[in-house]
């Protein structure tokens, strides 16, 4: 499903201009918790018409102490054309992330973007539903903006170790989303219970689509009842990426199309791909 | 204005400036103006559909990369119907990679794209010989004249070797390409390495060990550009680690007369034109008229005996 | 307590730490404690005395160095009045890197160096054979087995051979010098590079060429420990960019059972020693209680096929 | 004359601790002019037991723009155990030096040192002269330190392009020596009137030893007055360096004994040399 959004290549004409490498300025950098950091760009315009679930290829900045090379991918949190803004939400994990968090408020930013597929929301879908964890929320987030923009209801259902590490909840109210929460802590993450829960949506006033992020837990739980209740759903997958714009082959994933295993490009093809197509990993 | 056109054999460049294969695809196109290019050098293809190496396929190493992509490919038919009208809406020489297994294999498929609209072939005989020892062509002369000779008779286009860092025996091989009919080399491919995650205790590539690309090979790389300048009389395109225009100026100094651009790409998708605007200014500024009057204006009169050590690394 | 010592054929180090060949002196004993080190290494010495290679015998490329210092050498006798002595004041095995032109003169030095106070001769067998082509001894497998014969029957002493990452024959190499009685390798010295001055249009270094050293070497050097403590049963000690704790568990885990530290040392002057706490404390919060349980515990069993393509960057 | 100074290296015992890897603190680092910046970093006693001529070799910063990846070796401009203070005076010349003037009030850096053999100055020679230009000042100035500590007699003869890159006169006045300036400008910095200006010193009121660093055109000159007038003299010398230890070997140059030529280490035997046996490159 996700493959007819695919930009075509330019036609020997000049650069057709969807990606920009460019020059950003950094207005905050900020904890959100003991592992996350939300980073709010101030953003050229040429960027900022993205969708949600594409994502930016970050030149993470050289310090003393950290030297990445290669770009980091992180998913599109935020964005406003109106504000010039342009948001990431990110987990500090390896060099290129410690980088980042070393940045403040006027450092410059070299971003590269939007790029890939994002999330679908076709016309006849009313009601969205999504499946977030950890990190993902940083790519489901934009969703939420979305639904609001179109007019659509959304349950955001958002799973995290404990209270303190869950994040954006005021941020999908904000938007209009109906949030439940669930945590390792309280004893509610299990698979069991989400089931429950999604069931309990469809039962009272339908789910039109599905949408999750990252783990094969969720996208086997995803597929499950996607495919006894007959309800799309869309994933976002993540691979380690070199160029970000579909040269270098190297951010493949296998998926199932009808019976046969292709390769497809997550920086190209995706990295949002429909649910039923993913394949557990 | 400075005259950045540049000679490889009987084809005329625009400017020196290109990529690397497999660091390069009609995508790019969303970021720059193809147009701007000295040639257009696509993905090293193969005749069968090939899968390509198992995931990660990439990953860092101190300021450069490792990769083990393989040669995924869609074969030759899809290439051919798809991949060169493509590039034959730009008015820039198209410069065809393939590789093949046998030499029997590789003659096949160099015929097979020696099709209108495609400028050149760039034969990356750095893919292994698995009907000998499963070395590559290229690290030997032998296997490389095997090759090559094959290879000439397939085709009336240019034909430009592309050289394995791997070998120790780079003069050898370059001559052997030359011997053998190449119209030019390209120097270098990417180097054999590896890299070990210590939490998993796993190698980082999927298929154990992959090239070196990237600033960390740039001094291997021109050392060899520098060697194959001196030894052979066909052109010497350079390639490996170019991030900088004084990397492309050192390169050309060393006797190149183009340069492919391949992993920088990756970090600053636009830098093939930010490099060629530099380069052009450079020039201007430094008075040079021509391209030309650079390539291969090192000054090593006084270290000539030393070629004669060009083994002995302490 | 973490167990660091590790055997190296019948010689048991303390710790797995020890400097790289030419990049350590009498000299450092000012900044830190030689006792904490592994073994001692010295400089090459040849057995006349030599002057080396003119200047600039060093320079910088992105993020490591090139070097075409050559051998200057005080001749094996101030080496021995001298240099040993010296050494002795220590309880650390002292390790004494020797090189000449022809195998008899290798031959003939290894002999003059097995005396009381030297625990263990590493033989630098990347110079030039110039009684053959000028290539370094350590280029190909027949030149390897023919210079360590003759070694290995000049001396009792444990030798060790130190590699070169110029040669395509890696494994062929290793497997040559394990058979002529080679009783660990070194993996390895420098790799044959090149750098220019864009404004003089000279080379940087006076010898034209040297060798890389540094960070950029590290995923060559560690590809070739890798691929050598697989074919051999002798000690593998890895060298080559190691600059942080993790490059050194990349080794240990990759085969080899102790490491060199050579160019980090000018960047760093402690940093074998700091290194060599950070190791203890790595072993320690991984509750790994002897170090010979990381050697070779890489696990490959995924890509044990992808070896026979060893030679395959794409 | 300088071997004679040579550091014994250590016997058996634990680091002799002579030289020392530390880390100190940015207290300022101003330019002076166009051309050069006066570094002033609060260092730690262990490093500030120096003599004029030694130097340290500075581990530079690594930043988005400039990555030097050896040490860069800078002699000392000025050390205090005192104040806790030690002084560089450097041209901006390429990556390492650019990466040192990004340094600000607070930052940290790593220096090596103090290493080499520094000036000698005899307990019998009262009237010291320099000769100094451009970079050369920064390798000379600490001897109107040490001549005031003293109590001799210098003279400083300071040469430079024009007025405005003429440095350090206010320091060389203000530790009581006399300065003498000459420039090209003025057309006074020629060498028949070094000579000149020279040779009036020894006439008027004797000269004992001379000092300089760095150029041939002076080297030659100081030798053919010290020769004819058998006055002992000292230069400072520059070399490629790595490791500024004497482990590697790479800084060696060529230096005339008794008309047998030797190759000495600039950062161990060096980087003073008596002037009578330094060779012209
Ligand atoms: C499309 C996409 C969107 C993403 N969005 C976000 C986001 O919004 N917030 C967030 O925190 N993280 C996100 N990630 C993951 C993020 O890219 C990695 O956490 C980050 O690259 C780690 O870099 P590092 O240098 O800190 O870690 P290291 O582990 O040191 O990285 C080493 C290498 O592995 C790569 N790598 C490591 N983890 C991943 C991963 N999960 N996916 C792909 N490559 C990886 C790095 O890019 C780098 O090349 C996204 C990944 C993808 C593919
Ligand atoms: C003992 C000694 C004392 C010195 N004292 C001073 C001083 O007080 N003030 C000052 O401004 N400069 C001094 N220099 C020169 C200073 O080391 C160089 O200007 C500096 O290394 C240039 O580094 P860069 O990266 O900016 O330039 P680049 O040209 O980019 O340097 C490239 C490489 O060449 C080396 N290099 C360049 N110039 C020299 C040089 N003249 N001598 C030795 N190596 C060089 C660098 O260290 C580096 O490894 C001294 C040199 C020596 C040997
Ligand atoms: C991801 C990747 C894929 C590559 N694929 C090919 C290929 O298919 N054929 C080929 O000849 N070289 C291939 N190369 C090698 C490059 O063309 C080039 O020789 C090498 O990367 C050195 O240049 P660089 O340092 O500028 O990247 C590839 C390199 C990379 C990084
Ligand atoms: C300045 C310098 C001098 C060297 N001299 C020798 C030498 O005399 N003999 C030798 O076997 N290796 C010599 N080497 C190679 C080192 O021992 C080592 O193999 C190489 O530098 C790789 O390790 P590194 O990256 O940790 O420096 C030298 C290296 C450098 C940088
Ligand atoms: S990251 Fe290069 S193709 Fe996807
Ligand atoms: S710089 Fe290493 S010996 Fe002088």
């Amino acid at each position: 499903m996700s493959l007819i959004q695919r930009h075509s290549a330019g036609e020997g004409s000049p650069a057709n201009g969807t990606t920009h490498e460019v020059e950003t300025t950094v207005k905050s950098n900020t904890p959100v918790n003991g592992e996350y950091r939300l980073l709010t760009l101030d953003a050229p315009q040429s960027v900022l018409d993205c969708k949600p679930g594409q994502f930016f290829h970050i030149l993470c900045p050289v310090t003393m102490a950290e030297q990445p090379y290669l770009r980091r991918p992180m998913s599109i949190y935020g964005y406003s054309a109106e504000k010039g803004e342009l948001q990431f939400l990110y987990k500090v994990t390896g060099e290129g992330t410690r980088a980042l968090a070393t940045l403040t408020k006027g450092d410059k930013l070299n971003v590269l973007g939007p790029l890939g597929v994002g999330f679908t929301i076709q016309d006849d879908w009313q009601n969205l539903l999504l499946l977030a964890r950890g990190v993902g929320l940083a790519t489901l987030a934009p969703l939420a903006q979305e639904a609001q923009r179109l007019n659509r209801k959304l349950v955001a259902i958002c799973s995290a170790r404990n209270e303190d590490v869950l994040m954006s909840i005021d941020h999908f109210k904000a938007l209009g989303a109906e949030v439940i929460t669930v945590t390792d802590a309280q004893g509610t993450s299990d698979l069991e219970n989400l089931r429950e829960i999604i069931e309990n949506q469809i039962a009272d006033h339908g789910v039109d689509v599905m949408y999750t992020c990252g783990s094969n837990r969720m996208l086997k739980l995803l597929q499950e009842i996607g495919a006894k209740h007959d309800i799309p759903g869309e994933i976002a997958l993540e691979q380690q990426m070199a160029c970000g714009l579909g040269m270098c082959q190297c951010c493949v994933r296998s998926f199932n199309r009808n019976g046969t295993i292709t390769q497809e490009r997550v920086c190209r093809e995706g990295p949002v791909f429909g649910i039923e197509e993913a394949m557990a990993w | 204005m400075v005259d950045l056109t540049t000679k490889i054999g009987s084809l005329t460049l625009a400017n020196p400036i290109m990529p690397a294969s497999g660091t390069f695809s009609e995508d790019l196109s969303e970021v720059l103006d193809l147009h701007q290019l000295g040639a257009h050098v696509t993905k090293t293809i193969t005749a069968e559909k090939r899968g390509g190496n198992p995931t990660p396929r990439v990953c860092e190493v101190r300021g450069s990369m490792l990769n083990s992509i393989g040669i995924p490919s869609k074969g030759v038919q899809h290439f051919i119907e798809n991949t060169i009208p493509f590039y034959n809406a730009y008015d820039v020489p198209l410069v065809v990679s393939i590789s093949a297994n046998s030499a029997d294999e590789f003659a096949r498929i160099c015929e097979q794209v020696s099709v209108p609209g495609v400028a050149a072939i760039e034969v990356n005989i750095s893919c292994p010989n698995i009907e000998e020892d499963g070395k590559a062509f290229a690290m030997r002369p032998s296997t490389t004249t095997a090759v090559m000779e094959k290879l000439r008779s397939a085709s009336d286009l240019p034909l430009w070797a592309k050289l394995s860092p791997n070998t120790g025996e780079t003069i050898e091989v370059a001559l052997a390409a030359e011997e053998a009919g190449a119209d030019a080399l390209v120097v270098a491919n990417t180097l054999l390495s590896m890299a070990i995650d210590i939490h998993t205790r796993k190698p980082k590539l999927g298929n154990l060990m992959g090239g070196l690309s990237g600033p960390s090979l740039k001094p291997i790389a021109l050392r060899m550009a520098y060697q194959c300048a001196k030894s052979v009389q066909i052109p010497v395109i350079g390639c490996g680690g170019i991030s900088t225009v004084e990397d492309i100026v050192e390169y050309l100094i060393a006797g190149a007369t183009a340069v492919q651009v391949g992993t920088a790409t990756f970090i600053n998708p636009n830098i093939m034109v930010t490099l060629l605007g530099q380069l052009e200014s450079y020039l201007e500024t430094q008075n040079i008229a021509s391209l030309s009057d650079l390539v291969g204006s090192v000054r090593d009169e006084d270290a000539a005996d030393s070629v004669v050590f060009m083994e002995t690394a302490p």
